[in-house]
Formats: structure tokens, C-alpha cells, sequence
């Protein structure tokens, strides 16, 4: 049979984000595929170098337009971490419930993609649905929709408003109520189960060589999550689980993805129980203007929603980030898992493989 | 026990080991042992490449290799409660000749760090299988990441020379 | 909203056609491209007024460029503009097609964007919300109606420049003219 | 009659196509909690795509889009709509090569188009075709035994005096497999394979603008009607309505309200298929032959089987 060329993307339907894979065709099964990427470079690392330390923050929340607010958490705690200031105790699990809304936000906005894919409107747009209520909680706290630039190095911006804490709870019971609908309609789909079931394998041996993280891991049976292994904020004064499954294929990591939302949902519900009332949520810093930190270099990491996060950052001691570069989960699996991934499936699961996998492009670009 | 800062001092030499943090170990080392030390420490059980960084330290006329490697750990397992969770390797190579070798056959997901390394700081990795540009399309005299790369006067000098469509009607006649 | 006038779509279908079916090159420039699911989906359901994203250029009249725009991604909307049957039309989102943005000193996104492809409006924010992206599409329409919104024709008419900016930029471009370039008009500035 | 017919029954169908194209989009829109768009939205679209200019790609582009149209237009003249029918003289086997030509002109078009996610799903066409031409072929099989003739005309009227096929209980496991593969015929989920926008950017019609989308947009309305018609020619009785309109028997009313029944008919088949469309992803193009070969065509084989002993 002939082999072709296929350019899948930038512009395509299929394509969540500005990202292209050009794909080796045989038929209808590929031969060899190679990510693409970059269309969406804007050079962050080194515009940080060019901007003081506190006005990276509009910078940093703009590398992942999904979910910013992690960004905002490993960027803060990366300056916390140099220049050696302690984040309050209400402080953090503001900060804690604030990403794990986030996450929540995130995977939602991943099965409106996950789903539209497959041409699943209905589900599509139910979950786009979910994701706009949560977003007007963020509205509500931060003033903005999606980029919030709420955290900041010490803590906060500002505390909850009154009566924030319970809004946000029925605003997730309202989500969570509709759980089953999504399991009937989505999750349990015998149709979709078909299409989502062995496909884009990729097994415990795989991913651990292949450096993945986060759910694809999870996927696999491997509960790796660094807010257990090392806890930052609020994480390591509540109890909660890492859900796994075993096959490895996109239905799998889907599954993950929700039982880490629902999972998500209940930590909300446990940190704000355990939230001390009164206190403060910031640390003060010095005059942003004239902020230096001390030389030296830190390596962070967090638990985004697609894996484990992490910020190399070197200061020269003077008002300005010498060195910053993100380690981002898209990182890996769009370029390294993807191409792998890829190898021997059909057309029409390029999409599939690439949503199941999460890979965010501007994550990938910087 | 012996702990993995002792192993490493009496296995290797001119190591310099910094583990004031709690979870982070440095280590400074020439760049010959990278490659020994990446794959002593993939068998002592940290196998996992979080990231290959550079930084450029134009003063000293040197380009520094940063590669993180850590454990793959299930949530609950505990990784010898002492030892600690990340450890940063620090290489420093020149600038004016800036090649090293790739770490790929020890960390496969190496490939794109190194690509995308080669591409901003114009670091050759001899042995990487295709060091093709990843993120850039256009050519610059200089690789961007270096700190001698002055984005406004680049932008001003490229984007800002183009002029509108109005200018250009204008210089027809 | 004047969908429901009869008189008008008698005395002008054509124009009229083409306000109310805009059909969206889906088209993920930029960050803008987040906010674009929640208008078309439920909350906000951007079908109302007829407007869907489809999938290839061929089929579509409005052209949604949504935020920055590096330099890799500007040739893919300089083809993917060309595609588009005229009559079209072109609105971008935030400040960073108009002059960069906070993206001003990056190497690798350009300033303005209407030095490469006419833009027929541009929607303030960052990103826009989806109200925004309404109420500029409503403006639009206002435009469409007093034939302002004419950036195909001034791409017809001015090709020569838009293609010596193109190529200035790019150096030579490895697809040939839309339309003909005469070689001696080419102003050189 | 005839004349009138000729140019009447075309038309009818254009516009109900179209019409029900912009049903399917308001009624999704309702599944999905939002408003939706304007029912003549369709008819919008088709006025937006004639007004703008078109690029071809060659005679053969042009050429294929236009044998689409006029082979769907054919195919209608064939198909008695109520009491309206325009050629009697056509049987259902001539039906069913005529249906294969609007997906074969549009196959010319895209294959002149050059784009490989045309070539694509022009592939994907074909065999979908195929994987349900065999179904519908037993189906249509069984309702010619049972009824002992090939013509369609023959078909309504004999069920217009027997009532509906569908409640015969020999005619009932055929009526179910033409149910199972009508989302086949008319592309909807989860058989929209050809035109599967995320995964081969609507295939075929790719390259098709302006006014090439503007016919195709036409074709797909006729093809929908023609799908949904012949469903409720052959099973749901054309326009009769259980003898009610025997009263008015001989007037011009009962051609118009036939016309009605027939429409209000389809509208009530479409229905069934859009719910259907609403709750499934979309089949891979092995796993929507698996299906088609299997069920559907176990069901009609079945179907067959007890009329032919029967008769």
C-alpha cells in the first residue's frame, strides 16, 4: 500500500490547541509520527530573565491556558523556596483548595475535549457547562475567568469572600450530582468504551522509561502523585486516595482522570472542614520594585493536572530570575509518549491518543 | 546505613555535594562523570529524568548542564526515609565550544530536552539522533536562550522594520 | 438584531447570508482559544446567531484569530486565510495581534498583525469573554451592513504589499501568489 | 399530475431536507441544554455559501458535485411522497443503484480535490456503503416477497389498504433492521464516519467552498429526506393514516394532507434518530462494518427467511 503524508493540524477540528503531528500513513494505520510543536513559542524563559520577580506572574499563568493556577503555584513556590519565605497556615489551604478547584476546572475542560473528539456532543457540552459554574466561583475569588494571578509569593492575594466557602460546596454538589449522568452517558457508554478500550496502549515498563507522569502513569497502576511523596500546602494534613487502573489504554487514563476529579471534589470538601477560621493568608514581602533574592538555585515541583510539574529557577542574587525553565508534563508525553503512542493505530484515533494523554500545546511551546 | 552522599564521595571523585535541603541533593561534578553518575544513581533507584536545563553563565564564558533525576515512587512506598527525593546534577562545559555527549541511551526522554537545548543555546549532544529544530522556525544569528541575545533590539530590528501596508502604498508613490 | 426583517433579506440576501452564518475556522492561535468552547456550548451557545466552527477554511467566511501570533503560526494563518472563499473576514482577539501585547520583546511573536493579513476588527481583552467575543461579533454586523468590514478587498487590492511583508519576514515563501504580483510594482521600502 | 408532480416533488423534498437539517441542529441543541439555532438556519447557510466564490479544482470537481445533486434529485422523482409521485416505472432494485450515485459523485469531486483527508474518507464512504447496502438489500428483499412486487407505488398502496407493513407481523424484524442501519444511511451517529470532522476534517467535501458547499449542502438535505422517506414508504405506510382520510377520498385535500401525514411522519422517524445521534460517540469505520454485518443483517436474513417460507 501507499504511504502518505498526513499533516494532522495546526488547523484541524481534532487538534485541541495549536500543535501538529505529521503522521506516516499506510492506509488507515500509521507508520511513524512525529510531533510538531512550537507554533505556540513565545520564548517565557527567557522573558522572565527580563522581568522582575513579581512581574512574572501575568508571564507564568499564560504557559498553560487550561489550567494556569498551577503555574501561579510552582512559580510562587519557587521564589518561596530562594528567597526563604513561609507561607501562613490559612494561607495554605487557600492555596490547596484554590488548585484543587483548578483541577477540577482542568479535567473538566478534558472531557469537553475528550468527548468532542469522539463526537460526543451532548457530554461535550455538559461538561463545558460544569466548567463555566466553577469558573464563576474563580470570578468571584480573583476577579478574572481564566488567568487569576491570585497566588503570590507568602501565600495569596486576598482571602475568601464571606460565604465563599459555601457557595463553592454547592456549586460542587451541583457538579458531583450529576456524576451518574456522566458515568451513563460518558464512562459507561458501551459504544465509547469500544472506541476508547486498547487503544494507545502504553504499559508500566513504557511509561516508566519513557519518563511519564501523572495520570498515563496512574493508568498503568503506578500511583505516583507528588502531593504524597512531597506534600506542599495543605496536602499532607488530610487524608486522600490515589486511584489507579491497570490497562494502560486511553479508557484507562480517562478513568484516572475522573476518579482523581472526584477525589478532587472531596479534598475540597476536607480542607475547607479542617481550614483554621481566622488568620492570615500572606506572608508580607519586601517592595516588589526592590525585591532581590539571594543567589542560588531551586528545584521545585507540584501535582498539575496532567503530572508532576516541576521549576528550575536560578537567582544571581539581583532583582530579576537569572534562569527560569519549566518542566511541564505535556512536555514529555506530546512529544516522547505521543510519538509512541501513535505507532501502528489508526486515524481515527490520533485525537483520542493525543486527548487521553492530555497534551496541553502551549504547555509544550513555552 | 551508608547514605547515598557517602556512597557517591567514596565512589567518584571531585564530586561536590551540597544536601542543605531537605529534599534536594546538588551535586557539582566535571562533565566527564555525568554520564557514570546518571546511570550509578538510574541503579540506585532514582529512574526518573524529570529535566534537562542549561543555564548560561556568560560572565564565566561557561554553559551549565542541569539534569534533575528522581524516584518513580507509588504514593505509599517509602524511599529509604533519609535519603533524599531529587537530586540535581550541575555540569559545566564551555562556551565557546559548546558540545557534550547525549545521556539518551540511560534516559530516553531525554530526546526532546536535548533537542530543545541544541536549539536555544546551540549545544551540540553528539550521538542525538536528530537535533532538527523543535520550537523555531526562523533563523537567529545568535540562539535566543543565550544571555547575549537582545530580544527588543531583535524584535525592532526584524518586526518593527516591516512597515504597515499604509507606508508601503505611500513609498509607491 | 435584524434576522427576523424580511425587507432587508429581499433588498440584500447575499449580505445578509453572511452576517447570520458565520462559519468559524477553527483555528487554536492563541490562549483566546479557551474561551471560544464556553461561547459555543451551552452557556453562551454562539448557534443562536448562527455561528459554528467548521473544520476547514474552505468552508468557512470569518477567520477568529485568537491572541498572539508567533511567527510559525502566522504562516499557517496566511494559508489558511488564502483558503477562505471571499468573501471573509477577520477578527482578532486581545492586544497581542494589535501590537504584541505583554508579549512585546518576544523574538519569536510578531507586533502587528495587520501588517500580514487585513484584520477586520479586533476585540479588546485578555482574553476577551465571551460576552466580548459577542458583542464583537454584533459590531460585526454593523460593519457588514455599512461595507466596512472590506479587508478581502483591500487584501485583493493591496496584495502586492501584504505579499512583500509576507516575504520580507519570511524571505522567500514556498507557496506562490494568491493573486498576481506584478515584479516592478514591488515597492521596496 | 405528472407535471406537476415532476417539479413539485423536488422541490418538497429540498425544502423539508433542509428544514429538517435545521430541526436536527435546534432539537441537538435542546439535548445539550441550549438554545439553538433558528429552524431556517440551514437555508441561511446555503444563501452564505451561493454568495461566496468558490474554488475548483478541475472539471471533474465541478462535474462530481452536480452528478451528486442531479442523481439525489433523481432519486426522488421515484419516491412517492404521500399521494405524490412523480415515475412510477422505476422499481426498488433501480432504487438502490440510484442511491449509490450521490455518494459516488461526491467521491469524484473529493478524489479531483486531491486532499488526503478527502481520499480519506471517500474510502470510508464506500465502505460504509457497502457495509449497509447488504442489510437493506435483504430488507428491501423481504418487503418485495412479502408484497409479491418491485414497485415502490405498488408498495404504499397495497399497505394502504392493509394497513402499516411495520404492524404486519411478518414485515416487523425487517422493519427493526432497517431501523438498526437508518443512522447509516442518513450519516448520523454513530455512523458519522465519512464526514467525521475531528478525525479526517469532514472528509470528502474538505476542498468543497462556496458554492460546491452550497449543492453539497443540498445534496445532504435530499439524501437525509430520501433516507427517511423510504423508510417511511416501504414500513410506515406513505401518507395513509390507518384509513382516516377514506372520507375525503376523491378531493384535492386528501393529495395535500397525505403530502402532511407523510411529512409529520418523518419528522417522528428523524426524531427517533437524533435522540439516538445525541447518546453515542461515532464508530471506528471496522467497528461500523463489524456492527453492520453482524446485527442488522442477521435481523433482516431472519426477516427474509420467515416471509419467504410464508409466501
Amino acid at each position: 500500500m501507499r504511504e502518505l503524508e498526513l499533516y494532522y493540524g495546526p488547523q484541524h477540528l481534532g487538534m485541541v490547541g495549536n500543535f501538529s503531528i505529521t503522521l506516516q500513513v499506510e492506509g488507515d494505520r500509521i507508520v511513524k509520527a512525529s510531533a510538531n510543536p512550537g507554533y505556540l513559542h513565545r520564548g517565557f524563559e527567557k522573558l522572565m530573565e527580563q522581568r522582575t520577580w513579581m512581574q512574572n506572574f501575568p508571564l507564568v499563568c499564560r504557559i498553560n491556558v487550561v489550567e494556569p493556577d498551577h503555574m501561579e503555584l510552582i512559580y510562587a513556590m519557587g521564589v518561596e523556596k530562594l528567597a526563604g519565605i513561609e507561607v501562613p497556615e490559612r494561607g495554605k489551604y487557600v492555596r490547596s483548595i484554590y488548585c484543587e478547584m483548578a483541577r477540577v476546572a482542568s479535567h473538566l475542560f478534558g472531557a469537553w475535549a475528550y468527548a468532542n473528539m469522539l463526537g460526543f456532543d451532548t457530554v461535550a457540552h455538559w461538561a463545558m457547562y460544569h466548567r463555566d459554574l466553577l469558573l464563576d466561583m474563580f470570578e468571584e475569588l480573583t476577579g478574572a475567568r481564566v488567568y487569576h494571578i491570585y497566588l503570590r509569593p507568602g501565600g495569596v492575594r486576598r482571602d475568601f469572600p464571606d460565604g465563599f466557602t459555601d457557595r463553592l460546596v454547592e456549586t460542587l454538589h451541583k457538579i458531583g450530582g450529576k456524576v451518574p449522568d456522566y458515568n451513563a452517558t460518558f464512562f459507561e457508554n458501551s459504544l465509547f468504551r469500544k472506541r476508547a478500550e486498547c487503544v494507545g496502549i502504553v504499559n508500566r515498563e513504557e511509561a516508566l522509561r519513557m519518563g511519564a507522569v501523572g495520570h498515563t502513569l496512574k493508568a498503568t497502576g503506578m500511583a505516583y502523585d507528588i502531593r504524597k511523596i512531597e506534600p506542599y500546602d495543605a496536602y499532607d494534613q488530610i487524608d486522600f486516595d490515589i486511584h489507579t487502573r491497570e490497562k494502560g489504554d486511553a479508557y484507562s487514563r480517562l478513568l484516572a482522570i475522573r476518579d482523581e476529579m472526584i477525589e478532587s471534589v472531596h479534598m475540597i470538601f476536607k480542607l475547607i472542614d479542617k481550614m483554621p477560621a481566622q488568620g492570615e493568608v500572606c506572608t508580607k514581602t519586601p517592595n516588589p520594585f526592590k525585591w532581590t533574592i539571594p543567589a542560588g538555585d531551586a528545584y521545585v515541583r507540584c501535582e498539575s493536572s496532567r503530572g508532576e510539574l516541576g521549576l528550575y529557577m536560578v537567582s544571581d542574587g539581583g532583582s530579576k530570575p537569572y534562569r527560569v525553565h519549566f518542566n511541564t508534563p505535556s512536555y514529555n508525553h506530546g512529544l516522547t509518549v505521543l510519538e509512541k503512542a501513535l505507532e501502528g493505530e489508526s486515524i481515527s484515533d490520533v485525537g483520542n491518543i493525543m486527548i487521553s494523554l492530555y497534551v496541553v500545546a502551549p504547555e509544550i511551546d513555552r | 546505613m551508608v547514605s547515598l552522599k557517602e556512597k557517591l564521595l567514596s565512589d567518584f571523585e571531585g564530586l561536590k555535594i551540597d544536601d542543605r535541603e531537605a529534599d534536594r541533593l546538588f551535586i557539582d561534578t566535571q562533565k566527564e562523570a555525568v554520564l557514570s553518575l546518571l546511570s550509578y544513581l538510574k541503579k540506585a533507584g532514582y529512574n526518573h529524568l524529570a529535566m534537562v536545563s542549561c543555564t548560561d553563565w556568560i560572565d564565566e564564558g561557561k554553559f551549565e548542564l542541569v539534569y534533575i533525576v528522581n524516584a518513580y515512587l507509588s504514593g505509599d512506598q517509602v524511599f529509604g526515609k533519609k535519603e533524599k527525593k531529587c537530586i540535581v546534577i550541575r555540569t559545566k562545559i564551555s562556551r565557546q565550544s559548546a558540545r557534550f555527549m547525549t545521556v539518551m541511551e540511560i534516559f530516553e526522554n531525554a530526546e526532546p530536552y536535548e533537542r530543545e537545548m541544541h536549539e536555544m543555546f546551540g549545544i551540540d549532544f553528539e550521538g542525538h539522533p536528530r537535533l532538527t529544530p523543535l520550537m523555531l522556525e526562523r533563523d537567529y544569528k545568535i540562539p535566543p536562550f543565550r544571555k547575549d541575545f537582545d530580544t527588543l533590539n531583535y524584535v525592532n530590528n526584524t518586526f518593527g522594520k516591516i512597515p504597515s501596508i499604509e507606508q508601503r502604498k505611500e513609498g509607491l508613490k | 438584531m435584524d434576522r427576523n426583517q424580511i425587507s432587508k433579506w429581499l433588498k440584500n440576501p447575499g449580505k445578509m447570508a453572511h452576517k447570520y452564518s458565520f462559519h468559524v475556522v477553527y483555528f487554536c492561535t492563541g490562549c483566546g482559544i479557551i474561551e471560544i468552547p464556553p461561547s459555543i456550548t451551552t452557556r453562551w451557545d454562539a448557534e443562536r446567531f448562527g455561528i459554528i466552527p467548521v473544520a476547514t477554511p474552505r468552508q468557512a467566511n470569518l477567520f477568529l484569530i485568537t491572541g498572539y501570533v508567533s511567527t510559525k503560526t502566522l504562516k499557517a494563518i496566511i494559508r489558511t486565510y488564502e483558503q477562505m472563499p471571499e468573501p471573509k473576514y477577520t477578527v482578532a482577539f486581545g492586544s497581542c495581534p494589535i501590537n504584541g501585547g505583554m508579549y512585546y520583546d518576544s523574538y519569536n511573536t510578531i507586533t502587528s498583525l495587520d501588517k500580514y493579513i487585513p484584520v477586520d476588527g479586533y476585540i479588546a481583552g485578555c482574553m476577551p469573554r465571551p460576552e466580548a467575543v459577542f458583542i464583537g461579533v454584533t459590531h460585526l454586523w454593523k460593519l457588514i451592513d455599512m461595507d466596512k468590514a472590506d479587508g478581502y478587498k483591500r487584501y485583493r487590492e493591496d496584495y502586492v504589499h501584504y505579499r512583500a511583508n509576507q516575504e520580507q519576514l519570511y524571505g522567500q515563501m514556498d507557496w506562490p501568489p494568491l493573486f498576481p504580483v506584478e515584479k516592478k510594482e514591488q515597492a521596496n521600502l | 399530475m405528472n407535471i406537476v408532480a415532476l417539479i413539485v416533488s423536488p422541490l418538497i423534498a429540498l425544502i423539508t431536507g433542509l428544514f429538517f437539517l435545521g430541526l436536527s441542529r435546534k432539537i441537538s441543541a435542546r439535548i445539550h441544554w441550549r438554545y439553538g439555532p433558528p429552524v431556517y438556519q440551514p437555508f441561511i447557510d446555503v444563501m452564505r455559501a451561493f454568495s461566496q466564490k468558490s474554488i475548483t479544482h478541475g472539471n471533474f470537481f465541478d462535474f462530481g458535485i452536480i452528478l451528486s445533486l442531479t442523481g439525489t434529485i433523481v432519486l426522488v422523482l421515484f419516491l412517492p411522497i404521500g399521494g405524490l409521485w412523480a415515475l412510477n416505472t422505476g422499481g426498488l432494485i433501480m432504487f438502490l443503484y440510484l442511491m449509490l450515485l450521490g455518494p459516488f459523485g461526491i467521491a469524484l469531486s473529493g478524489a479531483a480535490a486531491a486532499n488526503p483527508n478527502s481520499s480519506i474518507g471517500i474510502s470510508r464512504n464506500f465502505l460504509l456503503a457497502l457495509a449497509y447496502e447488504v442489510p437493506l438489500l435483504l430488507i428491501l428483499l423481504a418487503v418485495m416477497t412479502d408484497y409479491n412486487t418491485i414497485s415502490l407505488v405498488e408498495i404504499v398502496e397495497k399497505q394502504a389498504a392493509t394497513g402499516m407493513a411495520i404492524s404486519s407481523w411478518r414485515l416487523v424484524i425487517p422493519g427493526i433492521a432497517y431501523f438498526l442501519i437508518l443512522p447509516a444511511i442518513l450519516g448520523l451517529r454513530p455512523f458519522e464516519i465519512t464526514g467525521a470532522v475531528q478525525e479526517i476534517a469532514s472528509g470528502p467535501i474538505a476542498e468543497f467552498g462556496g458554492k460546491h458547499m452550497a449543492f453539497y449542502t443540498l445534496q445532504h438535505a435530499l439524501q437525509t429526506f430520501v433516507g427517511i422517506a423510504l423508510f417511511v414508504d416501504i414500513f410506515l405506510g406513505g401518507g395513509t393514516l390507518f384509513g382516516l382520510l377514506n372520507s375525503l377520498a376523491g378531493t384535492v385535500w386528501v393529495d395535500i394532507l397525505e403530502i402532511f401525514i407523510f411529512l409529520l411522519k418523518m419528522v417522528l422517524v428523524l426524531f427517533i434518530g437524533l435522540f439516538v445521534n445525541a447518546v453515542y460517540p461515532r464508530f471506528r469505520i471496522e467497528q461500523a462494518m463489524q456492527y453492520l454485518w453482524k446485527w442488522p443483517t442477521l435481523i433482516a436474513f431472519v426477516g427474509l427467511v420467515i416471509v419467504a417460507i410464508i409466501n
